[in-house]
């Protein structure tokens, strides 16, 4: 271990740093909401559209198209997502780490030409 | 007879001054009590402090409406540059603005417009009416110009010129912070939020 | 919500209103166009203007000739001495005056000034909307240099009025010839600067090129004008096919764009920015001695010293003041080129000294159908784009 | 090709519906019927050697100070690109009902300037696709360039010369 640290000592810091920003946010949301001034006046309340008083409500469908980009954000988000931690601990993986991560982005890179192909890049 | 009439007459406006004092100390109590915790724990000092932070980070929403919106363009670039007195981000949704600079001239079609806007912003908001068009109607003195913004919204700082130059609109900047600083922790800054 | 005859609920209209209103960052001024959207794609954009209407049309009817310029200035606040010009060229048309050549050639050096500082607002709010931060600031330095020109010949940054009837307002002071030559020295290697940040940037070309295309015709028949057009392969620039106030003596080319696209229109317009700096030089160099107004005291005031000897002086003096120019009766339209194409004023004069009708012919008010015509199909950020290079100014719009 | 010659083409052509023609510091102006006006507007555009495929602006005009018969009138600036050359029409229009038939399917440009010349001098254009207030606000009553509305100036608080205001001050619609 790097400079004789148990195992502990190492999320000891990583939970130190994870209460802090909690605290720090949970403080500044506790005071805006005690302190901040509210008072709710009908005008007030319209939902924004550029100065102009919407007509109709807001829509809830939304097409289709949204849905299926969404999905493919997701993936290769989470692929480099998985990214991090392997280029961190790279320098104890050594090759048998970098062959892994190839054959991983090589599989996703099956996937990647597959779907521009079949035209899921362009809108419709 | 003229006795009785002249002390009736006597009574009857002491009474009239009695009950006058009573509603202003009424009203002054009701409205003591009426603001939210932001006033009761509102000491002179953490009224100054809050006073200070508002005033150095008076966020302007974009209303840019004709010439003036060029000079206030000019000024938010790098020659004038309101950042150096926090007024540099430009939001464009109201709602996270605390500043609206009415910059150039407000036609009938465009005043219920601002007023959405104004209405829409979050308390503590202030109104800059920069350009004599915005302050009052300018040299349009017609059918189509709202003669003057006041008549829309409380307007707290006036900017002369036609279109006033960068450097004018940053004095009027300052003369807002200004004002902020001397409202901060009185009885005007708890009223412009409740 | 109607029910189909195989009971399945209609579908109501599934494309989505979307109203980028009068206060929105990107509509440069209070323009508001009501979208019809299909997710990504806009199917049908209906534009709403008159949010910045001032009536100059109706006021200018009530006022003299001399009052109508500062007003002028107001219309198309970007280039107020493009206005200017339009109207006081028309009038001299009525009055039948033509100009001393010093004032041909300051006015043009002053018009040429307002179409780069325009063209410097154009690509800074342009290329703001599309996203390039740097762009604005880089060319808002540039315009305060010509803000600064303005300010030193005529005393007001932007609203110069400083192109009067029969003449300019002052003449210029050898200073200020000199701190234009300055400028124009500086200014080329900061065209290249802009033209190094965008010409060949990836994205910029991705979100510009065979976006909100106009074909030669249509922007013809779209009554489209200035850049728009030329950018479409029109060749009609008023400089060139009627010189007014002596532009047939300057060599200039007029820049064509091949397919009418927003890269074309960015590139018409960043080669007239080297074109006007040209004509600039090109001025400063043959700008010639002699008087700076026309010496008819009925249309220009008399010089100041003479009032103290002349008696005719002052009272040409007291007449142009206290009453102003009349202007015979009949009516007439002068087109100028402007930096968003003609501008020109439509003057019908009844023999007083108060016009009977000025009617502006505003580039911006004709472009809008075809702007909106040319948003259908494009993506919902290209919109913003497409507003961009048209290059609209709701002053002259709303008038 | 010059004004005149232009003026004295199009008499040839269409002699019987051209009231009157004038070359007009230099540019040629026609003036024409109601009747007569889109029939000729359409023989512009379409002529081969006059090929007028540029719409420059249309505009109205009032003249009722000037008790000229028809107190109306639209005003058509016409250019063509490849010939460089210009005309202007002017159409009259009488006091009762002022229509005129739209350009809008010869010049895609006329949409806006047609509209403009309803919402701000209530002239009826025939066959315009959505004829509606443009510039005013929806429900704002009367047509502003239209002499007789008021310019309905305020009366100013300091102001020199009030009389020369006083009589421009007639009615002052409720500021909103």
């Amino acid at each position: 271990m790097a400079f004789g640290e148990s195992v502990m000592q190492e999320y000891f810091f990583i939970s130190l740093v994870a209460v802090f920003a909690l605290v720090l946010v949970g403080a500044l949301l506790a005071l805006s909401t005690i302190l901040g001034p509210r008072n709710p006046s009908p005008q007030k309340l319209i939902p924004y559209e550029c100065g102009v008083v919407p007509k109709e409500e807001a829509k809830g469908r939304y097409p289709v198209r949204f849905a299926t980009v969404a999905m493919l954000f997701i993936i290769f988000d989470i692929e480099v997502v998985f990214m991090y931690p392997w280029a961190v601990s790279l320098g104890q993986l050594k090759l048998f780490g970098l062959i892994e991560m190839l054959v991983f982005i090589l599989i996703l890179g099956v996937a990647y030409v597959y779907i521009w192909g079949r035209g899921g890049l362009e809108w419709d | 007879m003229g006795l009785i009439d002249q002390a009736y007459d006597l009574v009857e406006t002491e009474v009239n001054n009695v009950k006058e004092n009573v509603k202003d100390v009424l009203d002054q109590a009701e409205y003591d009590f009426s603001g939210a915790v932001y006033d009761s724990i509102l000491t002179t000092k953490v009224g100054k402090v809050i006073g200070w932070a508002q005033k150095n980070a008076l966020w302007p929403a974009t209303f840019g409406l004709a010439c003036c919106a060029i000079e206030m363009m000019a000024m938010a670039n790098s020659r004038w540059d309101a950042a150096r007195f926090g007024a540099e981000v430009f939001r464009a949704s109201p709602r996270q603005a605390d500043l609206m600079i009415v910059s150039g001239r407000v036609s009938q079609k465009m005043a219920p417009v601002l007023k959405t806007i104004f209405d829409q912003m979050p308390e503590p908001k202030w109104v800059i009416s920069m350009g004599a068009c915005a302050s009052c109607g300018g040299i349009f003195n017609n059918y189509a110009i709202v003669q003057g913004v006041d008549r829309v919204v409380p307007v707290d700082v006036y900017v002369p010129g036609c279109p006033p130059g960068p450097e004018a609109l940053l004095y009027g900047i300052i003369k807002l912070q200004e004002k902020i600083m001397n409202e901060a922790g009185t009885k005007q800054a708890a009223k412009r939020v409740a | 919500m109607t029910v189909t005859d195989q009971g399945l609920l209609e579908r109501e209209k599934d494309s989505m209103t979307l109203n980028m209103g009068p206060q929105h960052p990107s509509t440069h001024g209070v323009f508001r166009v009501v979208l019809e959207m299909d997710g990504e794609l806009v199917d049908s954009a209906e534009p709403h203007i008159g949010f910045l209407h001032t009536g100059i049309e109706k006021t200018s009817e009530a006022k003299r000739y001399v009052h109508v310029i500062p007003m002028t200035d107001r219309l198309d606040y970007l280039s107020p001495p493009g206005n200017n010009l339009a109207f006081c060229l028309t009038v001299e048309k009525l009055l039948q005056t033509d100009v001393p050549a010093r004032a041909n050639y300051l006015r043009i050096i002053m018009c040429e000034l307002a179409r780069m500082a325009s063209h410097l607002v154009w690509l800074a709010t342009h290329a703001l909307d599309i996203g390039a931060m740097t762009v604005f600031l880089y060319c808002w330095r540039e315009r305060e240099m010509i803000l600064d020109l303005n300010e030193e010949i005529s005393g007001v940054r932007m609203m110069t009025s400083y192109i009067r009837l029969g003449g300019v307002a002052q003449d210029s002071t050898p200073g200020w010839l000199q701190s234009v030559r300055k400028f124009i020295e500086y200014f080329p290697a900061k065209i290249d600067e802009y033209e190094r940040l965008l010409t060949r940037n990836p994205i910029w070309l991705d979100r510009t090129q065979s976006v909100g295309v106009m074909s030669r015709e249509e922007a013809i028949n779209w009554s489209m004008s200035g850049p728009v057009l030329r950018a479409s392969g029109v060749s009609w620039d008023l400089r060139k096919q009627r010189p007014y106030s002596g532009y047939e003596n300057f060599k200039f080319e007029v820049p064509i764009g091949k397919n009418g696209d927003i890269y074309d229109r960015y590139l018409v317009r960043v080669a007239e920015l080297r074109e006007s700096r040209e004509i600039v030089k090109q001025a400063l160099e043959k700008l010639p001695k002699g008087p700076y107004k026309v010496d008819d005291n009925k249309i220009s005031l008399p010089n100041r010293k003479t009032l103290k000897s002349s008696m005719e002086a002052l009272i040409h003096h007291f007449k142009l003041v206290s009453e102003g120019v009349s202007v015979p009766k009949g009516e007439t339209y002068v087109p100028v080129e402007g930096p968003r194409g003609e501008v020109g004023f439509y003057i019908i004069s009844d023999g007083s000294n108060v016009p009977s009708r000025v009617k502006l012919r505003a580039p911006s008010f004709m472009a809008i159908p075809g702007m909106c015509r040319m948003m259908e199909g494009c993506f919902i950020a290209d919109v913003v784009g497409i507003i961009g290079s048209i290059d609209i100014v709701m002053g002259e719009v709303d008038r | 090709m010059t004004s005149e010659e232009i003026i004295k083409k199009i008499k040839t052509d269409q002699g019987e519906s051209i009231e009157s023609s004038e070359v007009n510091l230099g540019d040629s102006v026609i003036f024409l019927g109601k009747e007569a006006a889109y029939s000729v507007l359409e023989y512009l555009k379409r002529d081969p050697d006059l090929d007028f495929d540029y719409l420059s602006h249309i505009s109205g005009a009032d003249y009722l100070n000037e008790d000229r018969e028809p107190r109306f009138e639209v005003v058509y600036e016409l250019h063509s690109i490849d010939k460089n050359h210009s005309i202007r029409i002017r159409v009259g229009l009488d006091e009762e009902d002022p229509t005129v038939p739209t350009v809008s399917d010869l010049w895609k440009g006329a949409l806006y300037p047609e509209r403009e010349l309803f919402d701000m001098f209530g002239f009826n254009i025939e066959g315009h696709p959505n004829l509606s207030r443009l510039i005013m606000p929806e429900e704002w009553e009367g047509n502003p360039l239209r002499k007789d509305y008021p310019l309905t100036l305020e009366d100013v608080t300091f102001s020199y010369n009030r009389e020369f205001k006083q009589d421009l001050v007639k009615s002052k619609p409720p500021t909103r």
